[in-house]
């Protein structure tokens, strides 16, 4: 009876429980050093495109808006929590808790808050638009950011933002990612993502349950955005620069990429893909020619053959959207 | 249990990461890390680099190696991408356990980069001429002079040399070295009494230019002056021929390619980092070897990635151990090492402050050395 | 002495540099809308079209085969390239939804970038395109110059653009073209062989882009194996501001989208590229269908 | 004053009149049928009603409320619930997601209860999937839960957009064709279940339909239209016998009583 009782505390919290054990054994490894410190900057890279995947999985997968605007509400993300944490808070790495990581965090959600509200008006402009429009005018925006970084001199313009702090380490990505994770595959498991779910089946029979269509999106996009500011946030902590080359619309096509080969609207897949095609590249390092064909082919394959249906059937968390809590 | 599977699916997945990280040691060899941009838009640039520092290593090991051991280089690729460029120098540093690393060259990467092996503690030359790059760092050091020395020494140039009055200025808004290289030559021009009429920008990867080159023949400027590497000066030359700019053309070392389209640019002016007709012994056998290796011409990236790794080379050297805080030391105090480029000399921030500008002028289809510019104390 | 040049000269000047990127533009601008007239897919590789032809006109001008045959060739390769890439990546995906097509499309040019660039005898190097037409330049006024090259830019564009309009009004290929984009099921049970229709299509964009390519690398003579992506990417937004599907509306649209880009630029380069897509977004909102382009609504 | 009052609505598409001045009311517990050749104008005149296109002129007043110029889902949730002539579920969801979607009003939590799963949230979930079961049993749907909905055979994915029109707690409901393409067996079922709704959750239908026997069996005033114009209304025996209807059916010449099933 009790290793019934102690499997079903596990079916029910195998998530919880499967990321304490991975948190333990990453910090573990961190912590002893027991791999090199660059395997740790590529999963923290990871964790942080685990994060670009999820938001735009939001949008994309979830709802069915094509967003090819997503490095755009990265780089608002970036810029801004860099701007605070360099400038107005004058932040060292390893300064203590509340000088260093509250306030991190802080410049982070402020950043994040302020994509949000961009995406929130851009969204009652553009998310009338449907389809290709929709991917036009997002990729437009995308553009429109990089110009207005590049003329923002006090920002490093053209030459990039530099000097940020290093307050990006295991413990916050980990802590951010997994709130993540959390918020979003929870919102997507609510009347809110079922809503989503109804605008990407039919938006017109959506409409006439009196679903409305415009606030649905909204909500999915300013959602997305505010993650994928994080995110952005998160990683301009780690690598210490922010450049606007690094934001342009072939970052959207990336991070759609991902979203792509882990499967539209699953969850799980995002993680997967998030941190699989962060990884694969570096594994790819001694072919760089191959790498830079291997990408789109692996895009193109995803997408007409999908060749992850079987694994995707057989772990059906996997397609999470079908699935359920 | 399917939460099973998928927990080892990851679990798997992780340790294929860790193995394909495991780590060698080998002790018979001096590793250093090369970073270049091989592919991606810059990578001409990134191939003389590598050259340049190949080159020297051959030398090197051709002459019995460093401490008694062969040298070993490591090149990774950046892509031109700051992101990947910094998990090329973790890599490098954590993973091969390099002593020293060469490059990388765009300064956005050159950012990048020299932050994160000033954390790790090992020895840096990089071939990035945008100022920025190497102050408060004590291991990081380069192999030339800096943007700020050509933007003044273009200014100059132009109102001591070519009388010239006014200047019209064109650069590439997503370029840094463009734009920063164009800033310190408008100051220059006109703290030393030109004025500059107008000053446009063009977005990267641009090729049309002929609202911009209008606006400037509008304005009849004395001097013309587009910082933009060699591939966008091409082009910017040749509208503004057709267009019939009558403006003496000024450039900046970015123009320094044997891809320079010299029927466009008769009469124009730029700087480099030395001139083939250099007659100093160490230049003349670096361009030697360098066509007898390649069988191309050196361009200011192959010298100045052959400098670096003499510079790293020697910092070696004259550190006598395998030792990386003392191989930066010694870099660092670096004085008259017999370079390519010239006699390079270390100032605190680890910028060589000795190295000469040359002044290049296009004529008749060759490109003809003019005179030298000496730094500016 | 100098002559100040007045501004009604500028303006002129600027209106033909606008005109003559206008008309590289509106020839990419064609192909796009084309096939997004009948498949309602926008082809992201359409610029990497111009990219292949101008290598192709590269290798046979440095061969010394004449320019013409060149020409010619590379508005042939285009059109084969067209319709491989179609058969190859996007008939698969006909009866899948629209996003599955323009994500292949966005994979296919990502691809043939990547993949030329790994080519040995293409690689990511610039090339410089021989100069093949010697410049002279024809003075109009004092100021106002107009080079060979331009006149033959204008005259290629439009005489290209005269053949696709009489193909597409006065061919039985180009009535099978229009009866497809208005109804392709119905075309289908009138007996119009929809896939060959689509090739055409495929294959007529495709020589446009060539015919681009070319003139690209004449104009600006300057390859690499990511030329395509920014006039592809303008020529695209052109053709979303003509109307995506209507075919004069990529002409016009090219052009304005020429015009447009050449007097920002003149007014304030800073900001230039900004404002470019800053337009797009205003004319999505106010016309969401482009200037030619019908509203379509969806039958419910 | 009835429950839907339409009045004088008129549309043009390009120039084209495709309802002209069309008047209608319905009351609750009233079946309403709305016939007439195709392309009269029928299913325009639901997609006005529904908000997709705004008419050039006339009015819509539900229970009082002008509808007129209003999004389509905020007239929806004032009580107009509709179904479509080619069906239009969520054919890649569940039967049983379909439904919850339908009932996504009685979530009352908002997104930040969603993401740290309070009470509000347990408590709306629990009550949306006790609806589902409930409605699932009411149209014989329970077995079929946890299939896609597009794998449905026909005639349930039409009894389960009726379901799920129903989910949203309409006043009124639009349907359009429910049987077309159904077989007998599944159109007697089909009256049945109109009915049962109409009675159960005492609503005011309106309903379009080509067949006769259904519409005749079913409605308790007719309306019939061609051109965009309705040119006759009343009770199914009047409108059978009204020789404008007949002439609409089968042109000038000919006539007899051939709208009998």
């Amino acid at each position: 009876m009790d290793s019934t009782l102690n499997y079903q505390f596990l079916a029910k919290y195998k998530w919880p429980v499967s990321a304490f054990i991975l948190t333990l054994i990453l910090i573990f490894l961190d912590r002893f050093q027991v791999v090199s410190p660059y395997i740790m900057f590529v999963l923290m890279v990871g964790l942080c495109n685990v994060i670009l995947t999820l938001s735009l999985n939001l949008i994309t997968g979830i709802t069915g808006q094509f967003s090819l605007g997503h490095a755009g509400f990265m780089a608002v993300g970036a810029y801004i929590s860099a701007y605070l944490t360099k400038v107005v808070f004058h932040l060292k790495p390893g300064a203590g808790f509340f000088s260093g990581t509250v306030l991190f965090i802080l410049s982070l959600l402020i950043g994040a808050l302020v994509a949000a509200v961009i995406a929130y008006f851009l969204g009652l402009i553009i998310l009338r638009l449907t389809g290709d429009y929709l991917c036009i005018a997002t990729l437009g925006f995308n553009q429109i950011v990089v110009v207005v970084l590049n003329n923002m001199d006090f920002i490093g313009g053209p030459r990039g933002f530099y000097g940020i702090p290093k307050l990006s380490n295991l413990w916050t990505l980990l802590f951010l990612a997994w709130i993540s994770v959390v918020f979003i595959s929870r919102y997507i498991h609510s009347s809110r993502g079922r809503n989503c779910e109804a605008i990407l089946g039919d938006e017109i029979a959506a409409e006439s349950l009196g679903i409305d269509s415009l606030k649905v999106k909204l909500h999915a996009l300013v959602i997305g955005c505010f993650f994928a500011a994080l995110a952005g946030g998160m990683l301009v902590h780690l690598i210490q620069l922010a450049h606007p080359t690094q934001y342009t619309f072939i970052k959207s096509i990336e991070i759609l990429l991902m979203v792509v080969v882990g499967g539209m609207g699953s969850i799980v897949g995002s993680v997967i893909a998030g941190i699989g095609l962060t990884v694969l590249p570096e594994i790819l390092r001694f072919s760089q020619d191959l790498r830079l064909i291997l990408y789109p082919l692996l895009l193109i394959v995803f997408i007409s053959r999908d060749p992850l249906k079987y694994l995707q059937r057989r772990f059906s968390l996997w397609r999470t959207r079908a699935g359920g809590e | 249990m399917k939460g099973k599977r998928v927990f080892m699916f990851f679990a798997v997945s992780l340790m294929i990461i860790f193995a394909a990280g495991a780590t060698w040691a080998s002790n018979d060899v001096i590793k250093i890390g090369n970073i270049a941009c091989l592919t991606g838009p810059l990578s001409t640039y990134g191939e003389s680099h590598r050259n340049g520092v190949e080159l020297a290593v051959e030398q090197a090991n051709m002459n019995g190696g460093v401490l008694g051991k062969q040298i070993r280089l490591l090149n990774e690729d950046d892509q031109g991408d700051p992101v990947t460029g910094a998990s090329a120098a973790l890599k490098l540093i954590g993973q091969d356990n390099v002593l020293a690393i060469i490059g990388p060259i765009p300064s956005t990467i050159g950012m990048a980069v020299s932050s994160i092996v000033e954390d790790a503690g090992v020895p840096t030359v990089v071939t990035g001429t945008n100022p920025a790059i190497t102050p408060d760092k004590h291991f990081v050091s380069r192999s030339c002079w800096t943007d700020d020395f050509q933007g003044v020494v273009m200014g100059r140039f132009c109102i001591n040399e070519l009388s010239a009055k006014t200047a019209a200025v064109l650069y590439d808004l997503g370029n840094d070295y463009a734009k920063s290289v164009a800033e310190v030559f408008i100051k220059t021009f006109e703290a030393e009494g030109g004025t500059v009429i107008t000053v446009q920008t063009h977005p990267s990867q641009a090729v049309d230019f002929r609202a911009q080159l209008s606006i400037i023949k509008s304005k009849k400027p004395d001097v013309f002056f587009f910082s933009d590497f060699y591939n966008d000066a091409n082009l910017i030359a040749r509208q503004a021929k057709d267009l019939g700019i009558e403006a003496v053309f000024v450039g900046s070392d970015g123009w320094d390619s044997p891809e320079l389209d010299l029927a466009s640019l008769d009469g124009a002016y730029y700087c480099s980092h030395f001139s083939k007709e250099d007659p100093r012994t160490e230049t003349r056998f670096f361009v030697d070897e360098y066509k007898k290796k390649y069988n191309a011409e050196p361009d200011l990236l192959a010298i100045m990635g052959y400098d670096a790794a003499l510079m790293v080379i020697d910092g070696i050297r004259s550190a006598g151990k395998e030792d990386r805080e003392a191989v930066a030391d010694a870099i660092a105090k670096t004085n008259g090492l017999k370079a390519a480029q010239g006699d390079i000399t270390l100032d605190e921030n680890g910028d060589p402050t000795t190295l000469p500008a040359a002044i290049l002028v296009v004529k008749d289809g060759k490109i003809n050395y003019m005179k030298s510019y000496q730094p500016i104390q | 002495m100098r002559m100040v040049l007045c501004h009604m000269e500028l303006v002129i000047i600027q209106l033909i540099n606008g005109i003559q990127l206008g008309a590289i533009y509106a020839l990419m601008a064609l192909g796009y809308t084309m096939v997004y007239g009948i498949l309602k897919l926008i082809n992201f590789a359409h610029g990497d079209l111009l990219m292949i032809s101008a290598y192709v006109a590269y290798f046979l001008v440095n061969l010394h085969v004449p320019l013409p045959l060149a020409f010619v060739a590379s508005m042939a390769t285009g059109a084969l390239g067209a319709i491989i890439m179609d058969k190859v990546a996007y008939k698969p995906l006909r009866s899948q939804p629209r996003l599955k097509a323009l994500i292949t499309a966005m994979g296919v040019s990502l691809l043939l970038e990547n993949g030329c660039r790994a080519l040995p005898f293409i690689g990511p190097s610039f090339r410089r395109f021989p100069d093949v037409i010697n410049v002279k330049n024809f003075s109009l006024t004092e100021n106002i110059i107009i080079t060979n090259i331009q006149i033959i830019n204008l005259v290629m564009a439009i005489s290209l653009m005269l053949m696709l309009w009489f193909i597409i009004k006065k061919t039985k290929l180009g009535i099978a073209m229009r009866a497809v984009s208005l109804d392709p099921k119905g075309a289908k049970l009138m007996g119009v062989n929809v896939e060959r229709v689509i090739s055409a299509t495929f294959a007529l964009g495709g020589a446009l882009a060539g015919a681009a390519g070319v003139l690209t690398a004449i104009t600006y003579p300057r390859l690499s194996p990511y030329m395509g992506i920014m006039p592809g990417l303008k020529a695209f937004i052109a053709a979303v501001f003509g109307g995506i599907g209507s075919i004069p509306g990529a002409m016009v649209g090219g052009m304005l989208m020429g015009i447009i880009e050449t007097a920002a630029t003149a007014v304030n380069s800073q900001m230039a590229e900004g404002v470019f897509f800053l337009l797009l977004l205003v004319v999505l909102l106010i016309r969401p269908f482009g200037l030619f382009g019908k509203t379509t609504r969806e039958k419910v | 004053m009835s429950l839907l009052k339409i009045s004088d609505i008129s549309i043009q598409f390009g120039g084209l009149t495709a309802v002209s001045d069309f008047s209608l009311d319905v009351d609750a517990g009233e079946i309403v049928a709305l016939i007439g050749p195709n392309g009269a104008g029928k299913t325009t005149v639901f997609n006005i009603i529904t908000g997709i296109y705004p008419p050039s002129k006339g009015r819509v007043v539900l229970d009082g409320e002008d509808l007129l110029g209003q999004k389509t889902s905020w007239i929806a949730e004032k009580g107009i619930a509709r179904t479509f002539q080619n069906i239009r579920l969520f054919k890649d969801l569940t039967v049983f997601r379909n439904l919850e979607i339908a009932f996504h009003r009685l979530a009352d939590y908002s997104s930040l209860d969603a993401v740290i799963r309070n009470s509000s949230f347990k408590k709306g979930e629990k009550l949306i999937r006790e609806k589902v079961f409930h409605m699932l049993e009411l149209f014989g749907l329970e077995g079929r839960a946890d299939e896609l909905a597009g794998n449905l055979p026909y005639g349930q994915q039409r009894r389960l957009e009726i379901a799920r029109a129903l989910a949203i707690k309409p006043k009124i409901l639009l349907l359009d064709e429910p049987a077309a393409g159904m077989t007998l067996g599944e159109i007697h079922s089909l009256v049945e279940l109109i009915r049962f709704s109409r009675d159960h959750f005492s609503l005011g239908i309106l309903l379009i339909e080509h067949q006769m026997g259904l519409v005749m069996n079913l409605s308790e005033r007719i309306a019939v239209m061609n051109f965009g114009k309705i040119i006759s209304r009343g009770s199914p025996d009047h409108v059978q016998s009204d020789p404008n209807v007949i002439e609409a059916y089968l042109g000038k010449r000919r006539s007899s009583h051939v709208i009998q099933s």
